[in-house]
């Protein structure tokens, strides 16, 4: 009972930000929304016993996450209303619509084949924090280091996009002015 | 030296013509009549060393190419095919003999040298796959000299003549594939040789599916109607090394594939589809005869022309004996050289007044009489006059194909009435009358050059008019073969009789034959 | 004798290839002399040959070498020398002799000298190539070959229209005919397995009717051409456009006769098939009223003879048609002398009259034209059919075939025609050498030809006259190949009765002629007087207006339909819709393009909308599958 | 209806997978559009949380858990993306991008 | 309590990993060289990344030995496969990769050259890649495929152009897009056999019979959603030309090639079970999928003037065409999708460097686009032996024969008539009679055109290097002899692909 009640709860707690987030015509809001969001999901993890990811979740999305775009809202100054040309809202609400009745009605109806054999099953007695633990560090240690140099991956390219190295075209630009600039970079070192 | 004279013939030319990047402008032109000048003589050699009474494959050269799948590249002639490698090798050369003045003439000519690869290439392949990599190779130079040196509209023309053809073409490798699926689940082994498909023996669904993908693949080539509308467009562009080359190689190679793949390789469909073809061939040769009659441009009523004979080529190939099928294999020779000449003597005059309309002459007989000697001699030659080449060809094509149906005979024969309607209005428009046109009087007759060219193709075609046996004689006996072949492969009871079966009385009228000399 | 053989056979060819290296340089009169003492040779030749024959010597056959053997084709390049070939040659060799000496002088001032020699002898070789040949092929080839030629001489002037247009249309009507040989020849080959007279003809008796009735209606079709008969004559009256020892070689003597040749050459056949006989036999009696009443009232003397001609073919084509092949023949002969006669007479006048063709504006010219005049005259009566003249024999016995015969009809129309003969020879004579002098109007000053031009024609002129005397010794000859058939009309009385009677009414016919037309009062006609208005005579005038509707309803429609598949069909049709297929592929990727707006929402949306695509089969899929026994009970239930 | 299953789950995952297609599709604001992206990820999670659950099985975690690096990753690379267009133009609005079409 | 998991260094086949670290090594190598040396010239890091990318290629070659000896390998708990699919991808990815780095060393400069991170991110991207294909856990194809996709995100801005940005933006939100798809397609085959990995989720759905076929389906929609999107599937493929215009010829030639491998490797192995499984509803979208995407990238293909993005258009009609193999689903079709590809990467690579060694910094006036088909006119008369060589790769992606294409076509299509698919094979055949036109018009525009005024040819090379152009002879050398290669290469890869059970 009760968790039909939180499952409901958070599910229209979910959808209404969600929905805020993708409609509303103020960033700000939409960020808030989306921060909302993300963390009423964490609930259904709580929810589902997967208490490690929850707190992920939080972390990275609310805390990690929601802070680069805030930082990036800012940066963008679209902390007004934004305005957007938009087309043909029925195709748009149309496509979204029928996408979603069409998974549901598939997915309304229960599998029939539910006795599924859990290939890595929870242990019993032990946290969640520790099942996840022995699973991430035993059969998926390889995705986790890919995922460790996916992050490096992305490290570099936010520093190569973001800082300085884009702004002077070295394509376009001449020698002589290439070389003035890394003396004043030398300069800079230097001093 | 014999062994590998196939691989030299084909390869020989585009080494040549790699070489020839390195040659200077200049002297260009001497290295590539030199060069196809010892091509010539080569071909020459390969005639004089081949043994007419053997009926198969001779010269064969067999290399394994991508054994896991059947592909080897196998050459060998038989009669078939080696006078038209020989026709080859001797257009281009007075193609380049007669080259005029023209600009990249460097290019021009290596483009020349590769284009002659792959015509002798396409006539030796025994493998489909090696074919048709010089099949469509073919299309590639083509493309280029008539695209880089045509006419006003040379860059539609081209790349029509080369879509088209390359699109039938495509359709026609499917079939292949096909054909060597079906082997493939006959035998267990991938093939695409040749020799080994004749030895298939498909049920007649099947051969007709596959005719009918060969057959798009031949049909836009040869052209037939109504797959025809890119060759006026082609020759009307074309530079005149270009027209002469189309029209007397790389037309035949449709016609020349029909009787290599179609008929043996289906001898039951071809006989399904005998009459069709044969309604198709007479519309060619008539409908397109007419067309021809109302153009206004000297080329493309030779152009026009070409698809009238090359009905009658066909025809004579689906008459499927042996009387039908030497014709059209005559005929493609013979229409090789008259058209190839034809196409020079267009040639000849547009160089000199830079049009080709008719109108812009008349009377030209007054001031270029020589010229207008070898055209008649080359006229009379296309409407098939007797003793001329054409006659023969067209004489047995027809004689061939009454065995098999007489009205439908009797429709092609129009093409002499018709034929003498276009060409002979054609030639009294251009040479009879008083030279009207001032640019006209004082135009030079035929030059030294131009004769290179011209006089040698007027006495092969007397000579073969009225001596055609040195020619005919080997074609006739690999084409006994490939009828006994089609005879003996056939399993509906209408092919089985309306193909003949050579096995008897063949002996008979041969040693009658002998005996009255 | 294989020797003279091949003398006759290339002597004109030698001659022809030898005139040809001339035909790019001036005029060269000892081109004329080499040419003609050639063709001489091949004349000493051929009469060696024919008393070898008449003497009763072996048939001369010779094979040269294989033309075409392929399957089971074998035709060779063979030529047999027998009765009829020989007199054929001749009659070639003869004939063309002498148009060659005279051409001589009558090509005197002609910038083509030489090449009309080429061409003429080229003629002769194909004539005798034609003649000659022991198999339908080498037949063939000799047709072709006096087409060509016949198509170069006729056109030999060809800076006018009017020749060029003629050889042109001699050319095409000839080859619908040759197609229908060509036909004849395939089916000859079919049935019989060869091509060779000998075998063709040995198996023939054992075919079946039908099959010998379509080889004989085609091999007959082939003839018509050449010897111009009805529907396919209207070119000869326009080959007159070439010179006139052109017309007088060709389109009198030899060529036009190569159908009668082909007919009597395939006796054997034609014996087997006698309806297809009495159609050629009525065709060629319709043909010779026919041509007749067109010489009536022309005013082009080379045309009148060409009908005469036309009309002569007819009675020829009678008598082969009717089973009297050297009936036939012989008339061919007698024919060629006093046609070609006639011609080249034609041609002195014409040179006197500076290529005036209208007899009407010539008149009198007896006085400066003696030998010419005396010619003509003799021609005509021969013609005519006067006793005793080479033209009585002949043409009598036609009349006296078919009525022998029982074809009554043939025969009255036969004797009408020559009523008409006699009144338009001499009309035609009347008009040019008697009455008054009415060139002077036009300031005319004929001359007479060349002596060495008349002495060439005398031998024709000899011939005219006795011909007829060879009748005993030629049909003993010719019988030994052709069926001897003797016609004699059992009732004395009938045959003096008729002889006579034919005499008289050709003499009726002919003093009518003079007593119209050789007056003083004759007058260059101008369109108004009343027989001028007349219907007949514009109908005659104007051929029956077979060459108008010629033009109106096959040249026109062709050339207008030529333009149509062309223009319409061609680029229209066919090419538009292989450019239309490649346009709509072109098109559809030019209209469709926008889908890459190159705006990044559209791309997402294009996106999801495929998603979204995807998933409704998916779904329909899905569902069709989970609820599959519903949806069929359902179905079921309504019955399907 | 009160019996939370596995379908209840996966359903709300559907619909807010649906909300964030809204969001791609409708936002021209690209700093907005990447939310929705956000969106997507998110609402999948859920759905993984949800089997991994009911399945008794952690394989569902941990693609939760790779899903939400990836979306971080993501996120870092795509507002550098933003951070260098807006250096250039001022803006983040999809609709100044389209210099490429056809 | 949890117990210790005790884990036998043998049985996780730690070999398996080393092709794939070996350039993650190369690209930390790299960065820290920069972090002590900065400014040091590109040559360095390219002669780093080929030699890296060399001893790849030798550790797959060491990998492929042991596949042929023991078959296919699992390692580190399952999570690496190493079958023929793997080997021969990563072949064709380390190898391609390695025709691609020299092409930095252009004469000209460029901005992304200029920068070591430049060839680190492109190692990472490797490696990316090279964990997406040896793996069937859709965990770590998904961590692959999102590492690799995300440098390349980045080496596609770093050209440093306002249409790189573009398309790099473009391309990163539709990937973003895509990779919801992806999970959700994942999530939804977790659902229904609680397992992420491909070969688990057969054998559960074989073992139940496919009884959720609308579940399967959802899921299938997702993940074809997904990886038409990688394959530039119409109408998922709208991302491609901008993309490839936006970028640097080279990266664009790369772009058409190596990522694309490495999502057919993984369609692979996620559709082909279901495809032999006979479920109609995949055969017929991927048929339409295939004939959709040959057909209509061929028409707009046809309406394009700048070569570039016909080239794009062009492969992704590619791209439509090799998917057939994964409808077909033979051994010989998949064998034919890795003979395609290898022929088509020389070829594609050899158009795409010449048009990179054509690249100019400046466009003079009457050039709309980079790489305008104005641009080419009348390269004869200028260059001619760049001309030829332009024609050559150009009549090989039209598929004249002998051209190397062309018997990767004949094989494809062989396959397709062998399966019975003959309307596929012909319309395979007709859309290469449509494509023929496009590369033809370039044809054209090269050799019948007269140039441009103040085109004097110099644009054509003037980027060339000794580098590039020894790619381009090898490309060309490759794409002329092919038919000497074909054997050859069809031996071994029927016989890997046959080994590893496709």
């Amino acid at each position: 009972m009760f968790e039909a009640v939180a499952f409901y709860l958070f599910a229209f707690l979910t959808i209404s930000m969600f929905y805020i987030t993708v409609t509303t015509s103020q960033a700000l809001y939409a960020l808030t929304a989306l921060a909302a969001g993300m963390i009423f999901i964490s609930a259904f993890f709580f929810i589902l016993g997967a208490d490690f990811l929850g707190a992920v979740q939080i972390i990275v999305y609310t805390g990690a996450v929601m802070a680069i775009y805030a930082f990036g809202m800012m940066f963008f100054d679209s902390t007004r209303s934004v305005r957007e040309k938009q087309g043909n809202k029925y195709i748009i609400s149309g496509l979204a619509i029928l996408s979603a009745v069409l998974v549901v009605l598939i997915f309304a109806a229960p599998m029939i084949s539910t006795n599924m054999t859990a290939f890595y099953p929870s242990i019993e007695g032990a946290g969640n924090t520790q099942e996840v633990g022995m699973v991430l560090f035993t059969k998926y240690l390889i995705p986790f280091e890919v995922a460790a140099v996916m992050l490096l991956v992305a490290m570099i390219a936010g520093i190569v996009l973001a800082g300085k190295k884009m702004d002077l075209s070295l394509t376009l630009m001449n020698q002589a002015e290439i070389d003035e600039i890394k003396k004043e970079q030398d300069k800079k070192v230097l001093s | 030296m014999f062994d590998h004279i196939l691989s030299i013939l084909i390869f020989f030319p585009a080494l040549a013509g790699v070489f020839g990047f390195m040659i200077q402008k200049e002297s260009m032109r001497a290295y590539g009549i030199s060069v196809a000048f010892i091509e010539f003589i080569l071909s020459l050699w390969l005639w004089f060393a081949f043994d007419s009474n053997v009926s198969g494959m001779q010269f064969m050269e067999q290399m394994a190419l991508i054994p896991s799948f059947g592909i080897s590249y196998i050459l060998g002639v038989d009669g078939i095919s080696l006078f038209i490698i020989i026709l080859a090798s001797f257009f281009t050369m007075i193609g380049i003999a007669s080259l005029t003045e023209t600009p990249n003439e460097k290019n021009m000519i290596i483009t020349l040298l590769f284009l002659q690869m792959t015509m002798v290439g396409v006539f030796a392949a025994l493998d489909a796959i090696v074919f048709y990599v010089f099949w469509e190779l073919s299309l590639v130079p083509m493309l280029y000299i008539i695209g880089a040196w045509g006419g006003p509209l040379r860059v539609y023309a081209s790349v029509k003549f080369f879509l088209y053809t390359f699109m039938g073409s495509l359709v026609m490798l499917v079939g292949m594939l096909f054909m060597a699926y079906f082997f493939y689940q006959a035998t267990g082994v991938w093939s695409f040789a040749l020799l080994d498909w004749y030895r298939l023996i498909l049920p007649e669904s099947f051969q007709l599916w596959l005719f009918a993908a060969f057959f798009l693949g031949f049909a836009i080539k040869v052209p037939m109607f109504p797959f025809h509308t890119w060759l006026p467009y082609a020759h009307g562009q074309a530079p005149t090394i270009g027209s002469v080359i189309l029209a007397a190689i790389l037309l035949k190679m449709g016609t020349y594939a029909f009787i290599r793949f179609s008929l043996p390789l289906f001898p039951d469909a071809s006989v399904f589809f005998m009459y069709p073809i044969a309604i198709i061939a007479i519309i060619m040769i008539i409908y397109t005869a007419m067309v021809a009659y109302a153009q206004k441009d000297v080329k493309q009523v030779v152009a026009y022309s070409s698809i009238s004979h090359m009905g009658v080529i066909v025809l004579g190939t689906f008459a499927l004996n042996v009387e039908g099928i030497s014709g059209s294999i005559f005929l493609m020779i013979a229409h090789g050289v008259v058209s190839g000449a034809l196409f020079l003597l267009v040639g000849v005059i547009y160089d000199r007044r830079h049009t080709k309309m008719m109108d812009q002459f008349g009377g030209l007989a007054h001031v270029m009489p020589r010229y207008a000697t070898i055209f008649g001699v080359m006229l009379m030659a296309s409407v098939g006059m007797p003793l001329t080449i054409n006659f023969v060809g067209e004489f047995l094509s027809l004689l061939g194909f009454y065995e098999q149906s007489h009205i439908l005979t009797l429709l092609a024969g129009v093409a002499i009435v018709v034929g003498a309607i276009y060409m002979l209005a054609a030639y009294k428009k251009m040479f009879f009358g008083d030279v009207t046109i001032e640019e006209n009087k004082n135009l030079p007759d035929v030059n030294k050059r131009e004769l290179v060219a011209l006089i040698p193709l007027t006495i092969i075609t007397i000579w073969l008019g009225v001596y055609p046996k040195p020619v005919l004689e080997p074609i006739n006996n690999s084409v006994e073969a490939v009828v006994q072949l089609m005879h003996n492969k056939a399993t509906t009871e209408e092919a089985k009789t309306r193909i003949p079966d050579l096995t008897q009385g063949i002996e008979i009228t041969r040693t009658a034959m002998k005996e009255a000399h | 004798m294989e020797k003279y053989l091949y003398i006759a056979l290339f002597a004109p060819l030698v001659s022809s290839l030898f005139s040809a290296l001339f035909t790019a340089t001036p005029k060269k009169q000892f081109v004329g002399i080499v040419a003609s003492l050639l063709i001489f040779a091949a004349f000493v030749s051929s009469s060696i040959l024919l008393t070898h024959i008449i003497g009763g010597g072996e048939v001369v056959h010779v094979e040269l070498m294989t033309w075409m053997a392929t399957g089971d084709l074998y035709i060779p390049f063979g030529f047999v020398v027998d009765q009829v070939s020989v007199t054929m040659m001749m009659v070639v060799t003869l004939v063309s002799t002498i148009v060659h000496v005279y051409s001589i002088g009558y090509m005197d001032h002609d910038k083509g000298f030489n090449r009309f020699f080429a061409w003429l002898s080229a003629f002769v070789f194909s004539m005798m190539v034609l003649v000659m040949s022991d198999n339908f092929a080498g037949l063939f080839i000799g047709w072709e070959g006096v087409g060509l030629c016949s198509w170069g001489l006729i056109g030999f002037w060809f800076h006018k229209e009017i020749a060029t247009w003629a050889a042109n249309e001699a050319f095409i009507m000839n080859r619908i005919a040759d197609l229908g040989m060509l036909i004849g020849l395939f089916l000859v080959y079919w049935n019989t397995g060869t091509l060779q007279y000998e075998g063709a003809f040995a198996a023939m008796p054992s075919l079946d009717p039908a099959t010998l009735t379509w080889i004989g209606i085609f091999l007959f079709i082939g003839a018509m051409g050449k010897s111009a008969q009805f529907p396919l004559h209207t070119w000869l009256a326009d080959a007159m456009e070439g010179p006139t020892p052109v017309s007088a070689l060709i389109h009198a003597a030899t060529m036009v006769t190569a159908g009668v040749y082909l007919v009597v050459r395939s006796n054997e056949l034609y014996d087997l098939i006698p309806h297809v006989g009495l159609f050629i036999a009525s065709l060629g009696a319709f043909v010779a009223m026919f041509a007749a009443s067109m010489a009536l009232v022309n005013r082009d003397m080379k045309r009148i003879i060409a009908y005469s001609t036309l009309s002569q073919l007819g009675y020829m084509f009678v008598a082969a048609g009717l089973g009297a092949y050297w009936v036939a023949l012989f008339h061919l002969m007698a024919h060629a002398f006093f046609k070609a006669l006639l011609f080249l007479g034609a041609g002195n006048v014409m040179h006197a009259m500076h290529d005036e063709l209208d007899p009407f504006k010539m008149g009198g010219l007896k006085k400066t034209m003696k030998w010419t005049f005396i010619m003509m005259t003799l021609a005509s009566v021969a013609l005519a059919g006067i006793y005793p003249l080479a033209g009585f024999f002949s043409k009598d016995l036609i009349l006296e075939v078919a009525f022998v015969e029982h074809h009554y009809i043939i025969y009255s129309v036969l004797l009408i025609t020559a009523g008409l003969t006699a009144f338009y020879s001499f009309r035609l004579i009347a008009l040019i050498f008697h009455g008054e002098e009415r060139y002077k109007l036009f300031g005319i000053h004929p001359h007479e030809a060349y002596k060495f031009m008349l002495v060439a024609m005398s031998p024709l002129l000899l011939l005219a006259i006795i011909a007829g005397s060879f009748k005993i010794s030629y049909f003993e000859m010719v019988t030994n190949v052709l069926p001897e058939l003797e016609y004699h009309i059992h009732h004395p009385v009938t045959f003096w009765i008729m002889v006579i009677g034919t005499q008289l009414f050709v003499i009726a016919a002919i003093a009518f002629a003079y007593k119209k037309y050789a007056n003083s009062s004759v007058k260059v006609p101008d369109g108004t007087s009343k027989m001028e208005n007349s219907i007949a005579y514009k109908i005659l005038k104007n051929q029956y207006y077979i060459p108008y509707a010629y033009e109106e309803y096959l040249v026109k429609p062709y050339r207008e339909i030529s333009d149509v598949f062309w223009k319409q069909v061609d680029l229209k049709i066919v090419d538009a819709t292989v450019d239309g297929i490649a346009g709509i592929i072109y098109s559809t990727g030019e209209k469709t393009r926008d889908m890459q707006s190159g705006n990044l929402s559209t791309m997402l949306k294009w996106m999801v909308a495929g998603t979204v695509g995807l998933l409704s089969l998916a779904v329909v899929f899905g569902l069709a599958v989970r609820y599959f026994d519903e949806i069929l009970a359902v179905l079921s239930g309504l019955g399907v | 209806m009160m019996e939370i299953g596995l379908n209840h789950y996966l359903i709300l995952s559907t619909i807010l997978f649906a909300i964030g297609l809204v969001g791609i599709m409708r936002r021209k604001n690209l700093l907005l559009l990447f939310f929705a992206t956000e969106i997507l990820l998110n609402s999948v999670n859920i759905a993984f949380a949800a089997i991994s659950h009911y399945y008794n099985d952690l394989t569902g975690q941990m693609f939760a858990f790779f899903v939400i690096a990836i979306a971080a990753s993501e996120v870092a690379v795509g507002l550098g993306l933003l951070i260098v267009w807006f250096k250039r133009h001022g803006n983040v609005d999809l609709d100044t991008m389209s210099s490429m079409r056809g | 309590m949890l117990a210790p998991v005790n884990v036998s260094l043998e049985s996780l086949n730690l070999m398996t990993l080393a092709p794939m670290l070996i350039p993650i090594i190369g690209a930390l190598l790299i960065l820290v060289i920069d972090l002590f040396k900065s400014n040091l010239d590109k040559t360095l890091y390219v002669g780093i990344s080929l030699l890296f990318l060399f001893i790849d290629f030798i550790a797959i070659m060491d990998a492929s030995g042991v596949f042929v000896q023991d078959g296919t390998v699992m390692g580190v708990f399952d999570v690496m496969l190493i079958d023929g699919l793997a080997i021969l991808s990563q072949f064709i990815i380390v190898g391609v990769s390695m025709l691609f780095i020299p092409l930095a060393l252009t004469h000209k400069r460029f901005h992304e050259f200029s920068y070591p991170e430049f060839f680190a991110l492109f190692l990472f991207m490797i490696s990316g890649f090279q964990f997406m294909v040896a793996s069937d856990n859709l965990i770590l194809i998904f961590v692959g495929l999102e590492t690799a996709s995300l440098a390349l995100y980045t080496l596609i801005a770093m050209h440093n152009r306002d249409k790189s940005f573009e398309a790099a933006v473009k391309y990163f939100t539709m990937g973003a897009l895509a990779a919801g798809f992806y999970s959700f397609g994942a999530m939804v085959f977790y659902a229904l056999t609680g397992s992420v990995e491909i070969n688990q989720i057969a054998a559960v759905l074989e073992a139940n019979g496919y009884a959720d076929i609308a579940y399967v389906l959802v899921g299938v929609a997702f993940m074809l959603a997904s990886f038409a999107f990688k394959l530039s599937i119409v109408p998922f493929h709208t991302w491609t030309p901008d993309v490839y215009e936006g970028s640097s010829a080279a990266m664009a030639g790369y772009m058409s090639i190596v990522p694309k491998i490495a999502a057919f490797i993984v369609a692979m192995r996620i559709f082909e079970f279901l495809v032999h499984s006979g479920i109609v509803w995949l055969e017929v979208v991927l048929y339409v999928f295939v004939v959709v995407t040959m057909t209509a990238a061929n028409m707009w293909a046809l309406v394009q003037s700048d070569v570039k993005r016909m080239l794009a258009y062009s492969s992704i009609s590619h791209a439509g065409f090799v998917m057939a193999a994964i409808l077909i689903g033979t051994t010989q079709s998949n064998s034919a999708l890795f003979m395609y590809w290898i022929l088509f990467s020389f070829t594609n690579l050899g158009s795409f460097t010449m048009l990179w060694i054509s690249r100019q910094k400046h466009l003079p006036a009457y050039q709309r686009t980079d790489h305008s088909f104005d641009k080419f006119a009348g390269m004869i008369k200028t260059s001619p032996m760049a001309a030829i060589i332009m024609a050559l790769f150009m009549l090989s992606l039209a598929g004249i024969p002998p051209f190397a294409l062309f018997w990767g076509k004949l094989y494809m299509i062989s396959s397709a008539v062998t399966s019975g698919y003959t309307m596929l094979a012909l319309i395979m055949a007709l859309n290469s009679a449509i494509a023929g036109y496009y590369y033809v018009k370039l044809i054209v525009y090269m050799f019948m055109k007269e140039p441009v005024v103040g085109n004097d040819g110099h644009v054509y090379v003037t980027n060339a290097t000794l580098a590039l152009k020894s790619i381009i002879g090898f490309a060309a050398v490759g794409t002329i002899f092919a038919f000497l290669a074909v054997n050859p290469l069809l031996e071994f890869v029927t016989a890997f692909v046959y080994n590893s059970g496709y």
